[in-house]
């Protein structure tokens, strides 16, 4: 829990600085508080919430999972190709995309589990194979459902109107669900329990009687399916994939999401919430850069100093509060 | 065998059971049996295959030959699940916690009660103090596993296999790391659960243990049986004649006469007991015991005396000269060096081999290049003076035996030529033939004028090897003992009441 | 006799050279060539850089390649030329060897853009643009185009104004410049954000091919639509839908179909002529095949659409 | 050696395909063995060998660092401003970029070894500050020597006459000099003795007196340092780095060249000639790629496919071995 108290204040902080500069005199409004701007932004979290939680699927098993912005490229051209090219309906579309997904995960869960690989080589090997594959396959042409699909595209565009200005984005339910159940399964459940286990001590946990590997290979479903659901998110938001570039360093912002967010690479540790809060900051500090200044060059910087900021204010706290309390 | 014994078929049986390692026979067609209610206690020397036989009962390791039998029906244990499904559980000898889990939760690891896929978790809390009040281990159910001391965590570990009600109960040095106190509650234990029916087998390196408790002893001898003694036959001497085959010399200490104080401790105060401030004074050629109960501090205490844990205040002074706050390479230069209690966490580099463990310290001082000569040198004697049961030099510490890694981590220290030795629990899992080596190398050293140091928790050890006993309590030093109060009696006193300072 | 071995290299990869491989495809058929063609994954330089060289090793004799930094790569360009036939397409190296560049010039095609945001907004008004990425020669080329022609500035195409810079001249202020480093879903973003912060946004321009329908389904999704002029670049299905159906004012598009197609011609024939005096002749005078950029509005857009959908035989 | 054993098999088999399957019937040569070839495949091996060493050298101790891809950059920007903008001359200008670079590094080290910040983060968060850092400081402008440099290019370009047709690429010889004084560091040295031990326990090497907060942040230091210096290499050979995109993914390139070549990412395992096989077949694949392809859309494709196989094919070989052995 304390791991999320510093994510939580730092998004306090940003979210409220942020809100702060950017009143526009003109308007009389502040702009980050926009109900046009909170729409955007909180279908932005929603979005990239789903690979935080992908990537935060593995990491508790003590792995990793490179390969998060490759299947979000292959969910981006598979899922029109079935929509437009193959002419299938929305939900087989979406069903076979998703299954297609999943397999990626199974193979990458039994080459980890069974055959003894390291997680960090398949799924980077996994980040350059599927790209190359879907370049192959869209004969690097742009997939995209042009008009159609309108209603499956209710699912990263559509809204759900709280009031006459303001509706809440169906991503951001998406990743309410997603969290929800995450936080059901690693709490409260047997699964939950033994993933944790062994993702700190897999002998320990295999000496326990806990299905390690098939769990292991579980995590690694998971993640690749939640992946590729957010690639349908993504691509059904955009409209628009092209498999060079679809997706890429996605797998990135996504572990550093579920990192800042308390999910410890060791394995074994990690907060739902805290995964939703670490998604949340790495979206609120390019729509802070973009709102308050006039180049967006420094963007990676902006990003990259206050992550780091906030994790060594963390640390240092952490570390001065045991120290105080010891005492 | 009475024709009534052989129609009820044994609880768990192996019948010509081999199992090779690389470059290693660690079993040669090795017969054991357990029946229900009784008492086995497995001795051998350290590295004679004893962990290996009961990995291979309880499904960690397959054996490439013979057979495992439950109730007189053969079975293949293809994991450690099959084997706790059969109804065997085993106690590591080496600790097996997840760490990130609440007592509770590892005492339940496994095995959680659930309703449908959901854990209950207030049932699995309210039941673990029962399992937890049978081994004496009084910590909150939620208590973090990683903020247990390892005797803490031993216990946990042995509550865990209670839990788990097994059939057959293998225990694996379950004591290495208990005090007198919690050793005297496991007897009671075992002897409720022989009462019960279950079939228990017993490793012990502490002799006095196994003549407590077994009904009958098997020995094994380089992964060979070699030979069994039934209740009456059990002795000291028989014992150490199935584990060595040979007589012990026991070394007794020559007569000496302490030196100049080379470590003088004022007002030192650890993190885990901030208010208790720890003042002591050692000599050379003085051997000093440390005694106390578990989680007495007796382990913070040696931390912070050579800085791997921040000290709080006081002073230190090695050889007259005050000891600056610079981690362990700072005492270590100064001939402050601490043999760590934790081997695999703290004690040795597992993937390392013996040759690279037993020369880390030292190599600094001989250059900065890698002096390859004097590591195989010192990794050699190493291994004849301790009796090291290893391959040569160059096999990985980690596929040694639990003593036997015990005896690296002794050997790397001695070559540090330190002046002043602190050892946390020194001989935890070496066999009583290294143990007899290690006190007359020890006897050696102090008699060249080493001050020695030592924490254990068999208090056997304490008693034999101490010209000084410290009895520490809650952080704080309760008592010190010398010459004729220097009894099992007076130490147990101390660590426990307050009259007895 | 053997087939002339050609390549085509571009800057990167994308839909546009896509088209482009279409123009390569034909000109294979129609000037009895081999061709192979070449996209830098990550549209470095670095990449171009061993793509050429692996081309030269294999015994390509032709080589036609968009150059990603002209400015600096003229060396490698040079001893490009030095072992194979070497033209320019689509952003020219006029330092370099290269016998010949092919396309337009990306300044002039800004300010071709420019002028449809005049159109689009005559009273002027608050412009935001949106590009891949500003370090990239032909969109900076592009931008600064778009931006002399929006501030009634002189012809210079080696000016350039920073990122940052304020760019408020007459009638037409120029609030930013959105780089997403190719990223769709962050093009969209910045676009949402842009109109997020400024209330009074008259038009956007999205430079790269991909931008043009992100920002048009930004201004949907802000309810803008007609009150934000959409003006982009190249030929994306959806931003010449935006023009059918009114939402988006024009494009300019440039012609990566003939740019394949043209360059290949030219190495054929010069790869067949032997002799240098004749070889000499082949060449377009200035060194500098012009084709031109277009204006595509509503007036010529069922035109132009079916035109290019017969030539990528795409429906 | 036997880890290494693997991907040298892996590296002959694929160059002998390569040379076989490359031979031009016009001209009768094998293409791939043409001394142009050779000399461009040893040099690129030369440039990013080096990173591999960086890598390694921060994998041996059991941590990760994702910021050379950015390091690289800021040496390719900092480097021509230095040398063209400032105009310093080529020594003292190599000095300062390196002596930037180390500085770097030891930022690295000290936040990873005295603050106990996680590697993951705080190069993770290099990774885009400097690189956005860079994107402001060239303005987002091509940075570049132009005609300049030319003795200094030397560095990247020149080659060594070995006859008259084939001549050694200076940087295969750089990563020579890097290769076997690391092997020396590593295998011959005191401290690469520590290095070694602190990789695998941390702990244990601190217990024994190994001063390993120090040699960590040192690793660091040594991965950044060579981190900028093959930067230097990469634009002088290139001359020309956008900030946007130089140097992008080269992290992942130089840690699966090093993880290829064996050295472990658990920490405490490696062997110099592995990272130099692991190098030289990320760099060999490419090259087959675009010499006997008409397309090289499946490039990305198959380099991941063909590791991952390797990968797989050396892990089943090594658990059917130790099964056989046993026997
Ligand atoms: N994983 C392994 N790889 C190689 N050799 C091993 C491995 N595990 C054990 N051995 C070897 O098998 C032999 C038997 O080891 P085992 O652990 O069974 O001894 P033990 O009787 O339990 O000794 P101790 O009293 O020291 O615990 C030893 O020689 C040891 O070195
Ligand atoms: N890392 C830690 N965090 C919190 N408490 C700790 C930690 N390590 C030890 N303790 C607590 O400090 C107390 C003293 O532990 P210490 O290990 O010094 O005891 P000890 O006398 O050596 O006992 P043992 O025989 O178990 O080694 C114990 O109550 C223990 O629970
Ligand atoms: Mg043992
Ligand atoms: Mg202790």
């Amino acid at each position: 829990m304390k791991k999320v108290l510093g994510i939580a204040a730092l998004l306090c902080v940003v979210a409220a600085m942020t809100a702060w500069r950017s009143y526009d005199p003109v308007t009389g409004e502040y702009v980050f508080l926009s109900a046009y701007n909170l729409e955007n932004l909180l279908q932005r979290i929603g979005l990239f919430g789903v690979l935080g939680f992908a990537a935060a699927f593995v990491i508790v098993t003590g792995g990793i999972d490179l390969s998060i912005g490759s299947v979000v490229c292959v969910a981006g051209c598979v899922l029109p190709w079935l929509l437009k090219d193959v002419g299938l309906g929305g939900a087989p579309s979406l069903a076979i995309t998703l299954a297609l997904c999943a397999a990626i995960g199974l193979w990458h869960g039994v080459l980890v589990a069974w055959l003894g690989l390291q997680p960090f080589v398949v799924t980077l090997c996994g980040l350059l194979l599927y790209r190359g594959w879907m370049r192959g396959f869209s004969d690097d042409q742009t997939m995209g459902f042009g008009d159609a699909a309108e209603g499956l595209r209710w699912l990263a565009t559509g809204k759900l109107p709280l009031s006459d200005s303001f509706g809440l984005p169906v991503p951001l339910l998406a990743l309410a669900v997603v969290a929800v159940a995450t936080w059901a399964l690693w709490t409260r459940t047997v699964w939950g329990r033994h993933l944790f286990a062994l993702g700190r001590n897999e002998e320990a946990a295999r000496f326990a009687g806990v299905p390690t590997r098939r769990l292991t290979a579980l995590a690694y479903v998971a993640c690749s399916l939640l992946a590729g659901f957010g690639g349908c998110l993504f691509v059904l938001d955009v409209n628009s994939a092209q498999a060079s570039s679809f997706g890429s360093f996605y797998e990135l912002y996504a572990i550093a999401g579920a990192v800042l967010g308390g999910v410890a690479l060791r394995g074994g540790e990690g907060i739902a919430l805290g995964v939703v809060l670490g998604a949340a900051l790495m979206q609120v500090l390019p729509n802070t850069i973009r709102l308050l200044f006039d180049s967006d060059r420094l963007e990676l910087a902006v990003v990259g100093g206050v992550i780091l900021a906030g994790a060594i204010v963390d640390q240092s706290l952490a570390r001065w509060l045991g120290r105080v309390r010891r005492r | 065998m009475t024709t009534g014994a052989a129609a009820v078929p044994p609880l768990l049986q192996a019948r010509g059971v081999c199992k090779d390692y690389p470059g290693v026979r660690a079993l040669s067609q090795v017969d054991f049996t357990v029946r229900a209610g009784e008492v086995v206690a497995l001795v051998g020397e350290n590295g004679a295959g004893k962990s290996t036989l009961m990995k291979a009962l309880a499904g960690v390791v397959q054996p490439h030959a013979g057979q495992i039998l439950l109730a007189g029906a053969p079975v293949r244990l293809a994991g450690p699940a099959d084997a706790l499904s059969a109804g065997i559980a085993l106690i590591h000898q080496e600790l097996s916690l997840c760490d990130n889990l609440t007592v509770a939760g590892a005492l339940f690891l496994g095995a959680e009660l659930r309703r449908g896929p959901f854990l209950r978790l207030g049932a699995m809390r309210a039941q673990a103090a029962k399992w937890l009040d049978r081994v004496g281990l009084q910590v909150d159910a939620d208590t973090p596993v990683s903020a247990l001391a390892p005797g803490q965590k031993q216990l946990l570990e042995i509550a865990r296999a209670l839990r788990a009600q097994a059939r057959v109960l293998i225990m694996d040095e379950p004591t290495s790391s208990l005090t007198m106190a919690e050793t005297a509650r496991l007897y009671a234990v075992v002897r409720e659960l022989r009462g019960q029916g279950v079939g228990v087998v017993y490793i012990s390196h502490r002799l006095g243990e196994v003549k407590e408790l077994a009904d009958r002893v098997v020995g094994l001898r380089d992964g060979r049986n070699s030979g069994e003694l039934s209740r009456d036959a059990i002795t000291h001497e028989a014992l150490v004649g199935l584990m060595v085959g040979r007589k012990l010399a026991t070394a007794r200490r020559a007569a000496h006469a302490p030196g100049d104080v080379v470590l003088r401790v004022a007002g030192l105060r650890t993190r885990a007991f901030p208010g208790a401030a720890v003042g002591l004074q050692v000599r050379q050629r003085e051997i000093v015991g440390i005694a106390g109960l578990l989680g007495s501090g007796r382990t913070e205490l040696l931390r912070a005396l050579v800085g791997v844990d921040e000290r709080l205040g006081g002073a230190i002074e090695v050889a007259g000269a005050p000891l600056r706050a610079g981690g362990p390479a700072a005492a270590a230069s100064a001939g402050l060096v601490l043999l760590p209690e934790d081997r695999k966490a703290q004690g040795l580099v597992l993937g390392m081999t013996v040759r690279e463990n037993v020369s880390l310290p030292t190599l600094r001082r001989r250059g900065v290049l890698v002096d390859r000569v004097y590591e195989r040198d010192l990794a050699t004697r190493a291994i004849a003076q301790l009796a090291v049961a290893a391959s040569g030099p160059e096999q990985p510490v980690g596929t040694l035996s639990g003593g036997n890694q015990q005896k690296v981590v002794f050997g790397k220290w001695l070559a540090a030529a330190p002046k002043v030795l602190l050892l946390d629990e020194p001989t935890r899992g070496v066999d009583v033939g290294a143990r007899a080596e290690i006190y007359a190398r020890l006897h050696a050293l102090a008699a060249d004028g080493l001050a020695v140091v030592f924490v254990s928790s068999d208090l056997e050890e304490v008693l034999a090897l101490a010209d000084r006993v410290l009895v520490m309590r809650g952080g704080a030093v309760q008592a010190e003992l010398v010459g004729d109060r220097l009894t099992e009696r007076d130490v147990m006193l101390a660590a426990t009441s307050m009259e007895a300072g | 006799p053997k087939k002339p071995r050609l390549a085509f290299v571009t800057n990167c990869v994308a839909e546009f050279w896509t088209v482009g491989s279409f123009g390569v495809e034909a000109a294979k058929a129609e000037f009895g060539v081999d061709a192979v063609v070449r996209m830098p994954a990550n549209g470095t330089a670095e990449e171009q850089k061993r793509i050429l060289e692996d081309l030269l090793a294999k015994g390509v004799q032709g080589i036609a390649v968009s150059p990603k930094d002209p400015e600096n790569m003229t060396a490698l360009l040079d001893k490009v030329a030095g072992r194979a036939l070497l033209v320019t397409h689509d952003s020219d190296a006029p330092k370099s060897k290269r016998l010949c560049y092919v396309g337009m010039d990306n300044y002039d095609a800004g300010r071709m853009c420019g002028q449809l945001v005049k159109e689009a907004l005559p009273d002027g008004g608050a412009v935001v643009l949106f590009v891949g990425n500003l370090d990239q020669d032909n969109a900076r080329r592009r931008r600064q185009g778009v931006v002399d022609e929006l501030l009634d500035r002189s012809r210079d195409p080696s000016r350039f104004d920073k990122q940052d810079a304020v760019l408020k001249a007459g009638k037409y202020e120029i609030r930013a410049t959105f780089t997403d480093q190719f990223d769709r879903q962050k093009g969209k973003a910045a676009a949402q954000d842009a109109l997020a912060r400024w209330s009074d946004v008259g038009a956007m321009v999205g430079l790269f091919e991909y931008e043009p329908p992100l920002l048009l389904e930004a201004v949907k999704s802000a309810n803008r639509l007609g009150k934000v002029k959409v003006v982009g670049f190249d030929e994306n299905d959806a931003t010449l839908q935006g023009i059918v159906d009114g939402h988006v004012h024009g494009t300019v598009v440039q012609n990566p179909y003939e740019y394949g197609r043209k360059s290949l011609e030219l190495l054929a024939s010069l790869l067949r002529e032997t002799d240098s005096k004749k070889r000499e002749e082949l060449l377009p005078k200035d060194r500098f095949l012009d084709i031109p950029a277009r204006a595509i509005t509503k007036a010529n857009v069922e035109a132009f659409w079916a035109d290019l959908k017969q030539k990528t035989g795409r429906k």
